[in-house]
């Protein structure tokens, strides 16, 4: 039977025998060693896309598999079976160990599907940055334990790039609706317009969006490159103005 | 008697003030001056009238002992249409995997997370650590020292988890098929499916 | 008919979002998809029941043609408290974010990190400052010679790492995906430096 599977697809040998105990439509508490352990090899000499050392762990799995299955052929001599070691011989099965470790793996591999749904459930649930407290203000200085740690410090970044993520799209997408840059381009040339053909340099920047001072200030350079706008300063800290290039210049 | 009656918008402000962050009652009662009972009826007061009120764009949720104001879960298509950016990528099943353990197991070493897995889970352990989901939580006894895992309170609120009793309970063994795995292992099958198709990575 | 329904919700879940930038009635519309008159119309509605309800600790308000969400006046003495209180988990976050920030990327000016965080860290820059946990470094090259600021000895010890490089990496995804904002500032710092060149001083 030819059966291609990504191997990549698997976190691990007893993954893919999980997934192979389910394919085959095997009873978990009874596994049929020889079929597992034939279907499992089959599976590993089409794994050589994988690198060395993934391949060692499923190699590891292997030889268990293998020693499981040689362990069930070796008859059993009621001759060398002492009397009182007959119940144990019923429970020591051989493949017990291993049913234990699917299994204990199996109930993590459902918790992290379920883990999953819960982190799908809450993003869903979006909140807002903390206010700017400066104007009822000043912010008191707070001693704290410093009982911090470096853990502390990555879960408060990790925070706040998450905020960001919230916060920045929210007013880039906004913005971006909203100025272009030859929108930007028109509206400042209908400022210099009513403005009898100059105005303040600031005046252009008086809105508080990032993003929209970044437009104003490309287009500005767009219009002085286009030599349709000049931009003047006379003494060093004087108020530079924005004017329309004379025809003569 | 007048005090009590500001109680829930006070608390309401507060909340809003401090937004992702949240506060825990005992912060609450701090910042209020009042006993923690009364913060406690207050609380459940707001969340009462917030649920009622189904008009409302905003509810009051608990995630790792913290309150917060967050937005209804059914305003989340909206929402996200209008932030227009791709959701963080979600995580790969090694790290959800391996975050399971831990949050089940904690405290906990890697070599027993390693163990449980049957691979080396390195990798999947630095990128939890890096995405402050998981911490260092002191040294085992042994001779090794080994470093011991456990989650943070920024898995909590990541997983919207009141505290670390309200994860689910792992599913016991029963004689016969749990239902669960059947569940578990037709949606691994769809993956597996959907992976045939396309030819995509699942990761 | 439904959509309307949901409308108000819809719009409140905006203004929460988006803080203390609020919202103008023309991007309410966009974002909504709906007419600015069912706009101005959920708005009033929302309005008027914000009032109703006298026991709400926030209300609706409108700066400079924008629609934000506030808390009402009646609180601010309270909310005061919030600035005084010994430890309100808020006020750590804050510090532990702006350190991070300092760790992971210094020398960075204040700037850099009041852009990062989207708010001023004036506050949590001095009390870190006085914990002795970071310090100058030296100035920045751009017009302001702004000061710019790295983590001193004492971090290292406090935190536990031998040296800077003992700092976990973070996540791949932050290092490699420049924030669209960080984009736009490097812009628009490369502009200016032209404009510098060539002209006086801005400021």
């Amino acid at each position: 039977m030819t059966y291609q599977v990504k191997l990549d697809a698997f976190e691990g040998p007893l993954d893919l025998l999980l997934h192979l105990i389910n394919r085959l439509e095997i009873d978990i508490y009874d596994i049929p060693m020889a079929e597992l352990t034939g279907q499992y090899i089959e599976h590993l000499q089409a794994m050589r896309v994988l690198q060395l050392d993934e391949l060692s762990e499923y190699l590891v799995l292997a030889a268990t598999l293998i020693e499981i299955k040689s362990k069930m052929l070796l008859p059993v001599h009621e001759g060398e079976v002492f009397e009182d070691d007959y119940n144990l011989e019923v429970e020591n099965d051989p493949r017990d160990e291993l049913v234990a470790r699917l299994i204990e793996y199996r109930k993590y591999k459902e918790a992290a599907i379920s883990l999953k749904g819960s982190a799908e459930e809450r993003s869903g649930h979006f909140t807002k940055p903390p206010e700017d407290l400066t104007e009822f203000g000043e912010i008191v200085a707070v001693e704290t334990e410093e009982s911090m740690n470096i853990f502390d410090l990555i879960g408060a970044f990790q925070k706040m790039l998450d905020r960001k993520r919230l916060k920045a799209p929210l007013t880039a997408s906004i913005s971006k609706t909203e100025v272009s840059l030859s929108e930007k381009m028109d509206e400042i040339m209908e400022i210099l317009e009513r403005g009898g053909g100059k105005c303040a340099f600031h005046s252009l920047f008086e809105k508080w969006e990032t993003t929209e001072l970044v437009v104003t200030f490309l287009s500005l350079l767009e219009l002085m490159k286009r030599r349709d706008v000049i931009v003047e300063q006379h003494g060093n800290f004087d108020e530079m103005t924005v004017s329309f290039r004379r025809e003569d210049e | 008697m007048e005090k009590e009656d500001r109680l829930p918008g006070m608390i309401e402000s507060f909340l809003f003030i401090v937004g992702d962050e949240g506060l825990t009652i005992k912060q609450l009662t701090t910042l209020t001056e009042c006993e923690e009972s009364e913060v406690a009826l207050a609380i459940d007061w707001l969340r009462g009238n917030y649920e009622k009120r189904n008009e409302s764009g905003i509810e009051l949720k608990v995630f790792g002992g913290a309150y917060r104001l967050v937005t209804k879960a059914e305003f989340a298509e909206d929402i996200k249409r209008l932030l227009e950016n791709p959701a963080p990528k979600s995580m790969t099943q090694a790290s959800l995997e391996v975050l399971a353990i831990i949050a089940y197991r904690q405290p906990v070493t890697r070599v027993e997370i390693d163990d449980l897995r049957g691979v080396k889970s390195e990798g999947p352990v630095s990128t939890l650590i890096a995405k402050g989901l998981i911490m260092e939580k002191g040294r085992s006894e042994g001779s090794g020292r080994a470093i011991l895992y456990g989650t943070t309170d920024l898995f909590l609120d990541r997983f919207g988890l009141e505290s670390l009793d309200g994860l689910p309970p792992l599913s016991q063994e029963e004689e016969g098929e749990p239902i669960e795995t059947d569940l578990f292992m037709t949606k691994f099958q769809e993956a597996f499916a959907i992976e045939n198709d396309g030819g995509g990575n699942i990761s």
